[in-house]
């Protein structure tokens, strides 16, 4: 069959259209595009939707709404998101940065999905219509949810010291990752840490968190020893990819070290 | 880049006016500007697309082939089986007698590759080939694979390609090709020291950023125009000519225009299918490589491994080296056998060694066959030589670039497959290392040369 | 054969934008990429299709001068856009100074990676016309060049950058 | 977290063309009517310079500025038999096909020349830049241009040649292996000072310091350019590169240029290119074949290098942060 792009100027008429076989959600087209052009025949429809709330960013009393189809070069140019720029910056090269989209990177698989840890770290909601969903779930059940169209993430811009991200790749500057992490830290005056959100990228198939190493912070100084029982426990409940970049044994072994630079960078 | 014009100055001529010039490069302009016609920048009215059935499993026998789906799929002109190939069996380099012919075009009766080619489908778009691709049915009986080199050459391993019983390609030296110089067993036992290690690689990618492929026209005359990307026009010619039982006068190619080789566009694959379904559809045919295949399905640098035992003296003299080299060809052997060889020939480095013992042997197993790339049968006996000059200096404590410095060829120096030295520059190069890097060596390093008794 | 007349009928779009200066107005299938339209129905073969997973950024080029890759783009999604190519560089017959840059500084050996390369550097130069050596590495971070090392054409670029603020100043 | 530094060598040699010969090239070369060169081949120009090389031999053999030669490849119904483009044997065989070519239209045209000018083909010499005069005597000339005028028109002359270029080839003896692989080989020795993080088994190659001799640099910036990128090449090979990340596993193989991985442009080490040149016997102008051979040092002195930072020794390829990382366990273990 061949193929065709189906645009609609609303997301309900876009979303009813993704019911049909074969259709598949047109982002920035860096996923499905490419699945178009290596020989999924399963993919017949583009589906793409033009509805302005999709390219939209909105920034009030410091929480962001990203529409989904926000790309990562504008994230990483927005005068409003200068403290997750780094993660913006971390997905791919300028041209792919151009296209690949909010929406797109909660959907990308390890190793891809680098925004994504950023978002999970920042306890993201995910918005499909009117419906919001708070990120750690919205990711547990994603591939539930490919058939739908997210239209925003919405999430509080955080203070550009509380957070931290890093993306470790083999090739510089725009490889795929071996393995990214994103943290939230709240830290009391005196510098103990009253709470602490980490998420990992590769660390499973999706963007996960770790869940012990936050435990393991709190109330505890960003010293080399204040983070170490932290950093003991960072591979708990992991389950990390192996592929061509690198294996479970190899991102299972240096998560913690990575970790541990990150926090005290 | 700095010319260092002050070695070997009797040797040169320095009176040229071409020569020795850095001239623009003829072609830079029409990169710069997009307009260098490589093979793929060319339309042609008509143009029909190739896709490939290829085995997903190491190894099976093909117990059936059912293409009817496919041909009934829209946009479907043609598809082509083994029975469809005038000449299935074939090897690249018969032309210079490096025989036998062990490879098929489209596979008969078994698969020895995940990747191999089966069925070849021929449509009016890319997408209608492709998906007639998957309602192309085989059925398959897997058989057990066998991908360790070493496990491959023991007795009752899978069997990979029947025209090399035993998995191992025949040279007329045997199972392997040998070097025989000096007595190798007086060295060792010579030896103050005596240090065995084994080497390995897994296969590399040429990675061109274009693809192989090829376009495909039919003229009015019986004849067909091939724009190619091969490096090697007459490899191909040949080769399909065989291969389809063609004349050669009915096949043109055209080409000399490449985004990239390193080896990997040396072997003949795309063209002779191509230009099967031009003559058998009689119009323009292209079949050009997706990235995927490129990584996987065309030929990589072969894996090696290399076992290297030496005896060295104190003093820093090697007095025996004996190397076993395994080619990996994968499950044909394009053109490994003679990879194999050059390294054979490439032993004992540039080094003189009284004593040397060289086998070589190349291997099958159940993997995409290995091929040229640049570098063929020498990158990694490099490796595997030098990363052992570095750890026999170090066994017997002495600098690593000194201890080369003991052990270079000169001209003159027999070598161990018996031809004396001649033009050598091995210790000029290590000079002027040492300066540049600032690695110091004694003076008596500084004042050798390659020259006969230098 | 009568299948294969089948297969051609398939549903055609038209599209309209601007190609290098040019209006153009064509019929595409429907979900073509913009890397074929420009190629097979255009003719501009400068943006090569090396990869068409986006990975390798030969076939890059500006949308509305934004660095985009045509192999991942729908042409449809350009409807009213200004696409701009390694060919429609040069005005007059006189090179661009990236491609002067190029060409003078030996930073192209197989040529095949260089429209692509010329194009990431011009999105950057449009932006940043005095680049780091840092910018010039990230510009061209999703450019694959499989012969240089890149140093030639890293070097190329900042020299571009430099002879064009020379010109300017 | 410590990041050790480490220096290693290694010096290498290298074949130019084809193992064993048996190899030919072939070039034909002729005059339009107005003295430019047309050089007919089949060779494959893989993006290494070869037209150009080709170019500038056939001009200096002729005595004509290189601009003034035109490179007509690859069809195989015009040009003449080509080996192929491999074992680093396009500039050595094709361009010894082409001097000989050139030298055999060369004397046409001086033969030509000697007509126009009344003396004997044996007196006169090219002044390079596009004209025939006779030796010592500068001012006794005739330009090129209007020699092949005179051999077209007036003479009917054919300024053209044939040139062919065949290594004999060599059969290994069976038992000994003697042999003659090559007629000549290019040399290389190369220093790499690496930086290993020993809590990651990531290793950056700060400088890299090769010393190649290639014969003669017949184009100095197109060697320039092979070298360079060769060097980066042989990092990769030493570092990143393979299609089979598990060998003997098939799994996992990379499939685009995400997953094979190569050092990107923000991995480049400070690379430092010095050539020597010792002419071979048998070499067009000298030149041997340089394109293969550049790439090879850097991988043992790779290996070297992060030995010598970090104490463990890595045999096999490629030399992965994770190879080095179980490495540095199991010494840290031992």
């Amino acid at each position: 069959m061949p193929l065709a792009l189906k645009t609609f100027a609303t997301l309900n008429d876009a979303d009813a259209a993704l019911k049909a076989a074969g259709a598949r959600y047109l982002g920035g087209g860096t996923l499905v595009v490419r699945a178009a052009n290596e020989g999924d025949v399963s993919l017949t429809t583009f589906v793409r939707s033009t509805d302005p709330a999709l390219f939209s960013i909105s920034v009030e009393g410091g929480r962001a709404t990203i529409g989904a189809s926000v790309t990562m070069s504008t994230i990483a140019r927005h005068p409003d998101l200068a403290a997750i720029a780094p993660a913006a910056r971390a997905v791919g090269g300028p041209a792919i940065r151009n296209m690949a989209t909010v929406g797109g990177n909660l959907f990308a698989p390890a190793p891809y999905g680098d925004f994504a840890v950023a978002l999970l770290a920042l306890d993201a909601e995910v918005l499909e219509g009117d419906q919001a969903t708070p990120i750690d779930a919205f990711l547990k059940a994603r591939d539930a949810a490919a058939g739908r169209i997210v239209s925003a993430v919405r999430f509080d811009v955080p203070e550009p010291k509380k957070f931290r991200f890093v993306k470790v790749a083999r090739v510089k500057p725009k490889g795929v990752s071996v393995l990214s992490i994103a943290v939230l830290l709240d830290e009391a005056s005196d510098g103990t840490i009253r709470a602490a959100r980490i998420a990992l990228g590769c660390m499973a198939n999706r963007p996960m968190r770790a869940a012990a190493a936050e435990q393991a912070l709190v109330g505890r100084q960003r010293t080399a020893e204040g983070i170490a029982p932290a950093l003991a426990v960072a591979g708990e409940g992991t389950a990390p990819i192996t592929d061509a970049i690198a294996s479970a044994w190899y991102r299972a072994e240096v998560l913690p070290v990575h970790l541990g630079r990150l926090l005290l960078s | 880049m700095e010319l260092r014009k002050n070695y070997f100055a009797d040797e040169r001529k320095d009176d040229l006016h071409e020569i020795g010039q850095s001239r623009p490069r003829s072609d830079a302009p029409g990169h710069v500007t997009g307009k260098t016609a490589y093979f793929a920048d060319r339309t042609f009215p008509g143009l029909l697309h190739l896709k490939m059935v290829r085995s997903p499993h190491h190894h099976a026998r093909i117990k059936g082939i059912d293409t009817s789906e496919a041909l009934k799929h829209p946009g479907v002109v043609r598809v082509l089986t083994a029975k469809d190939i005038p000449h299935n069996l074939y090897t690249i380099l018969i032309l210079i007698q490096v025989g036998p012919e062990d490879e098929y075009v489209l596979a008969e009766d078994k698969v020895r590759w995940k990747g191999e080619a089966v069925v070849a489908v021929v449509a009016e778009t890319e997408r209608a080939a492709q998906e007639a691709v998957d309602k192309v049915k085989v059925d398959y009986e897997v058989l057990p694979a066998v991908f360790d080199m070493e496990e491959a050459l023991k007795p009752g391993a899978p069997l990979v390609n029947e025209f090399h019983p035993g998995n191992f390609y025949l040279y007329d030296s045997g199972d392997h090709r040998k070097v025989r110089f000096g007595d190798i067993e007086k060295g060792f036992a010579e030896a103050d020291h005596v240090l065995e290690q084994t080497y390995a690689s897994s296969p590399i990618e040429q990675a061109p950023t274009e693809t192989t492929g090829c376009v495909v026209m039919p003229e009015g005359n019986d004849r067909f125009t091939c724009h190619t990307n091969t490096q090697a026009m007459f490899f191909t010619l040949d080769n399909t000519s065989i291969i389809l039982q063609m004349p050669g006068h009915k096949l043109h190619m055209v080409g000399g225009t490449v985004g990239g080789g390193f080896g990997g566009k040396v072997d003949v694959i795309v063209e002779p299918i191509a230009i099967l379904a031009a003559r058998l559809t009689g119009r323009p045919v292209s079949f050009i490589y997706g990235r995927y295949e490129e990584m996987q399905i065309s030929s990589p640098r072969a894996a090696e491994k290399i076992i290297i035992k030496d005896g060295v003296m104190k003093d820093g003299r090697i007095v025996a080296r004996k190397v076993t080299g395994y080619t990996d060809a994968g499950a044909y052997s394009r053109h490994s056998p003679y990879g194999a060889q050059k390294g054979a020939a490439h032993y004992p480095g540039p080094y003189t060694v009284p004593n040397v013992w060289i086998d070589t042997y190349c291997v099958y197993t159940n993997r995409t066959p290995s091929s040229a790339m640049r570098g063929f049968g020498v990158t990694i006996a490099d490796f595997a030589l030098e990363v052992q000059m570095d750890k026999l200096a170090r066994l017997i404590g002495m600098d690593p670039l000194e201890f080369r410095f003991v052990n270079a060829y000169r001209d003159g120096d027999m070598k161990a497959h018996r031809q004396p030295t001649t033009g050598a520059a091995l210790i000029e190069c290590m000079q002027e290392a040492s300066r540049a890097a600032n690695w110091p060596v004694a003076e008596k390093y500084l004042q050798m040369s390659s020259y006969k008794g230098g | 054969m009568g299948v294969a007349r089948e297969e051609k009928r398939m549903a055609k779009v038209p599209i309209q934008f601007v190609l290098n200066g040019d209006e153009k107005a064509e019929f595409v299938e429907s979900g073509s990429t913009l890397l074929k339209v420009l190629r097979e129905k255009l003719g501009d073969t400068s943006p090569k299709g090396g990869c068409h997973q986006g990975t390798c950024g030969t076939c890059s080029v500006l949308v509305d001068g934004e660095l985009r890759l045509s192999c991942l783009t729908l042409a449809e999604t350009c409807e009213g856009a200004s696409v701009t190519t390694t060919a429609g560089l040069a005005e007059g017959g006189v090179l661009h100074p990236l491609q002067r840059a190029f060409q003078e500084g030996f930073a192209t050996q197989c040529g095949f990676c260089t429209p692509g390369m010329i194009m990431a550097a011009k999105a950057l130069l449009d932006r940043v016309p005095n680049p780091t050596r840092e910018e010039v590495v990230d510009a061209i971070s999703g450019n694959i060049c499989r012969c240089t090392g890149y140093e030639p054409i890293i070097r190329a670029i900042l020299s571009a950058a430099r002879s064009n603020s020379h010109h300017a100043a | 977290m410590a990041i050790r530094r480490g220096r290693g060598v290694a010096a290498i040699n290298y074949p130019t063309g084809m193992n064993l010969g048996g190899d030919p090239s072939q070039a034909l070369v002729h005059s339009t009517p107005t003295g430019n060169f047309m050089v007919t081949l089949s060779s494959v120009d893989l993006g290494q310079g070869l037209k150009q090389v080709m170019a500038q031999i056939c001009a200096e053999t002729i005595g004509v500025p290189t601009e003034q030669v035109i490179i007509d490849t690859a069809d195989t119904d015009t040009g003449p038999h080509c080996m192929g483009t491999f074992a680093s044997r396009g500039t050595h065989r094709i361009g010894n096909a082409v001097v000989q070519a050139a030298r055999e239209a060369r004397q046409v045209m001086l033969e030509v020349a000697a007509e126009a000018l009344e003396v004997n083909a044996s007196d006169l010499e090219t002044d390079g830049t596009g004209n025939i005069h006779v030796k010592g005597a500068p001012q006794k000339s005739i330009s090129i241009f209007d020699t092949a005028l005179t051999a077209h028109f007036k003479l009917g002359r054919s300024i053209s040649g044939r040139g062919m270029f065949l290594v004999p080839r060599s059969y290994p003896e069976v038992e000994t292996g003697a042999m003659k692989p090559s007629t000549c080989y290019a040399h290389a020795c190369t220093v790499v000072d690496v930086e290993v993080d020993d809590e990651t088994g990531e290793v950056t190659v700060v400088s890299v310091k090769n010393v190649f001799e290639i014969g003669r640099a017949l184009n100095p910036k197109m060697v320039e350019q092979q070298l360079v990128g060769g060097s980066w090449m042989g990092i990769s090979h030493a570092l990143y590169e393979t299609t089979e990340p598990y060998y003997p596993s098939r799994e996992h193989g990379g499939t685009d240029f995400n997953e094979y991985l190569m050092p990107g442009p923000g991995d480049l080490a400070d690379t430092e290119i010095i050539v020597l040149e010792r002419p071979a016997a048998d070499g067009p102008y000298g030149a041997k074949g340089p394109g293969e051979m550049c790439a090879n040092p850097q991988i043992p002195a790779v290996a070297n290098a992060v030995f010598d930072a970090v104490g463990v020794r890595i045999d096999m390829l490629p030399i992965t942060p994770e190879r080095i990382l179980r490495a540095l366990k199991e010494q840290r273990a031992a």
